[in-house]
């Protein structure tokens, strides 16, 4: 899509303290990988989102280093496991240096 | 000599069914997406060639299938919120965005798009969401219409498609000539095209549930279109979809909303008569 | 590929460059008798190990697209939209399987699904740089032959 | 003619281009022996063990554009019983590199599921590296379809 990437987020609303919760992403994202080759034979230079950060509070939760085999849209899922209430940022960097970020609330009790 | 040929046709289909067998047959699952179960059989309709029409779902691998029963997981769903800012967005000259005239797309767009195509008494001829928009932004609001395929089009279609999710297809054919649109159509659908000389029914009817090397022959439905192609990892409309087997067939694709390919989706669309709309479904 | 096969498929491709096609029997001009085609299209002997690349090749014949052929394994995905390979040779005489290939329709009836892959008689708007001309040329309909006549259980 | 038979040669000596992604495959062995290589590095000049670490992947995956992949390692994620990352290699890809999950106390469970691009039918690594050094391997081959028509 020409717009802007933009991230999609599903993290619980609530849980409890020391609950080990499941945290969703997806970002639109071409991935372009660098390998394909335009209709004049040329190289489409590569442009990928090459490395996904979750933090909670400050603190690093998970992180992955992307290469060009991610597919487009790139998705993850994995885990964490919140003492407190607070809040999760995400971010994803983009090749060009750009940065795309998503904040999300979480209640614990 | 006539007798002979079949004979030969016979042994053929005997050979082909004994293989037919190490293949999976469409699955016996069923499609719940938020909580809403869609429905993937339905009775066909009178004169449908086939008893039960089925959609695309049933016959594809488990993974893709999980990837669009989970709308998290589903990157159409990327497109969905795009569509929903297009529609929430003011364009043209007259200071208007869709939601200006019809507010809430939730509410005002719910179920419409499991009629389409229908009639369009000013156009003479039936016209799909796409025209649809078109003619809003031409007519009420001032702007342009869609490149074919353009980002925008393609976005704003899958949002309003959406807002039919569940809602079983069903065309009016009784609104002024749709019925020639799908007499036309119909007979595009057995028309052989191109140097492999195939028509739809060569694949869809004749070897449904067949496998083309890895392809596992569906029934060609179009009530999940736009579709999340996972080839090209992008929505992909009906019409560039219909461009591209005709293509396949190695024959000149037809324009896109050309009176040939409106009359190829009036016909194919009533061959999903009662499926849920499936927007945006999930295909390899 | 062996001496003997290099030379064969040399051979083979002069022939096919040259402009000596004086042998080469043009697709409106294929005779079917009996479900059979009994000349060779070219009159140069089909080569099994070219056959088995045009067979394979999904630019070419393409035929695993639909044909299940146990003598390639290797080859993943086999389609079954036509009837198993396996053996197709204990079932069919290459006069047979020319026909077949050169255009089926005269053998199975209109119906069949199978491309003419030696024929003009194709369906509606063909792409422009394709009218006129076959899937396969003479030769590799003989070369595919060839190989479907090695094909015994 | 010449060019079919040349497209008939190319496709004998295995020089398939990979029309979906755009992806060229390298030549079996170099991809495999790069793969090797990368694991060795990762898991610092010592074979690693197995057992642990759990790859999930589609035996078929109907497009090499999007396969779903997911990893889980045993682990209590705390003390020298921690995942630090886990580096995913594909053999049969232009470039083995995949991506590489970082995990933390944080994280609860180092478990982690994305979606990979397969130039071709290849095998998946996951390779674990412990806290206290130690790595952990687990491969699964992937079947990539091949698409009917069209060439």
């Amino acid at each position: 899509m020409a717009a802007k990437p933009k991230p999609r987020v599903k993290v619980p609303k609530t849980a409890k303290a020391g609950e080990t919760i499941v945290i969703k992403t997806l970002i639109s994202h071409k991935m372009e990988s660098g390998q394909r080759k335009d209709k004049e034979g040329k190289i489409i230079p590569r442009k990928i989102i090459n490395k996904f950060t979750c933090e909670f509070n400050g603190e690093p939760v998970f992180s992955c280093d992307m290469d060009p085999a991610i597919s487009a849209n790139p998705y993850f899922e994995f885990r964490a496991k919140v003492p407190e209430s607070g809040m999760f940022k995400f971010s994803w960097v983009d090749d060009d240096g750009s940065v795309y970020t998503d904040e999300q609330k979480i209640e614990v009790s | 000599m006539k007798k002979i040929s079949l004979a030969v046709a016979a042994v053929a289909t005997m050979v082909s069914s004994s293989v037919v067998s190490a293949y999976a047959d469409p699955v016996d699952d069923k499609l719940v997406i938020d909580g809403q179960e869609m429905i993937t059989r339905a009775p066909a309709p009178e004169g449908h060639p086939f008893k039960e029409v089925l959609s695309g779902w049933l016959f594809r691998e488990p993974e893709t299938r999980e990837l669009e029963a989970d709308s998290f997981q589903n990157s159409g769903m990327l497109y969905v919120e795009r569509g929903q800012e297009i529609w929430n967005t003011v364009e043209g000259s007259k200071g208007k965005s869709c939601a200006s005239c019809h507010n809430d797309a939730a509410e005002s767009m719910k179920g419409i798009s499991a009629h389409y195509p229908k009639w369009d008494a000013d156009a003479k001829r039936p016209i799909n969401i796409e025209l649809q928009i078109d003619k809003c932004r031409t007519q009420n609001m001032g702007a342009e219409a869609y490149k074919f395929d353009a980002p925008e089009q393609k976005a704003l279609t899958t949002f309003i498609k959406y807002q039919s999710l569940g809602a079983p297809v069903k065309l009016d054919l009784k609104q002024g000539e749709m019925q020639s649109w799908w007499d036309r159509g119909k007979k595009e659908y057995y028309t052989r095209t191109g140097q492999l000389n195939l028509a739809c029914a060569s694949c869809h009817e004749a070897s449904m549930g067949k496998h083309i090397r890895a392809d596992h022959l569906s029934q060609g439905q179009a009530n999940g279109f736009p579709t999340y192609r996972l080839k090209q990892a992008d929505m992909v409309s009906l019409h560039n979809r219909l461009r591209g087997c005709i293509r396949d067939t190695r024959a000149e694709m037809p324009k896109p909303f050309s009176d040939e390919l409106m009359a190829l989706e009036v016909y194919v669309t009533w061959r999903g008569t009662g499926l849920s709309v499936e927007t945006p479904a999930v295909r390899q | 590929m062996n001496l003997a096969g290099i030379l064969v498929a040399a051979s083979a491709a002069a022939m096919c460059g040259s402009v000596a096609f004086a042998a080469e029997i043009a697709p409106t001009d294929v005779k079917f008798e009996d479900y059979a085609v009994n000349a060779s299209l070219t009159g140069v002997a089909g080569n099994a190990e070219e056959g088995a690349k045009v067979f394979a090749d999904r630019k070419l014949g393409n035929c695993l697209a639909c044909h299940e052929n146990k003598a390639m394994p290797k080859q993943l995905f086999q389609g079954n939209v036509g009837p198993s390979l396996d053996g197709v040779a204990d079932r069919w005489s290459p006069a047979q399987l020319r026909a077949i290939v050169s255009d089926s329709k005269k053998v199975f009836g209109p119906e069949t699904v199978m491309p003419g892959f030696y024929s003009l008689e194709v369906g509606i708007n063909v792409r422009k740089d394709l009218v006129g001309k076959t899937v396969l040329s003479a030769q590799q309909v003989e070369d595919v032959v060839a190989y479907l006549a090695t094909l015994k259980e | 003619m010449n060019l079919n038979r040349r497209q008939a040669l190319a496709l004998s000596a295995g020089a398939v281009a990979f029309a979906t992604t755009g992806f060229t495959a390298l030549p079996a062995n170099a991809a495999a022996e790069e793969t090797a290589k990368r694991i060795t590095e990762f898991a610092g000049g010592k074979e690693p063990g197995t057992g642990k670490i759990t790859l999930t992947a589609p035996e078929i995956a109907e497009n090499g554009n999007t396969v779903p992949i997911s990893v889980k390692v045993e682990s209590a994620m705390s003390g020298d019983d921690m995942v630090e990352s886990v580096l995913i290699l594909a053999d049969g890809n232009p470039n083995p590199d995949v991506a590489t999950f970082n995990f933390t106390a944080m994280s609860g469970v180092a478990e982690a599921t994305t979606r990979m691009r397969l130039a071709k039918t290849q095998t998946v690594y996951a390779v674990a590296k412990m806290a206290d050094g130690s790595t952990f391997v687990d491969k699964k081959e992937v079947k990539v379809t091949i698409g009917g028509c069209g060439g």
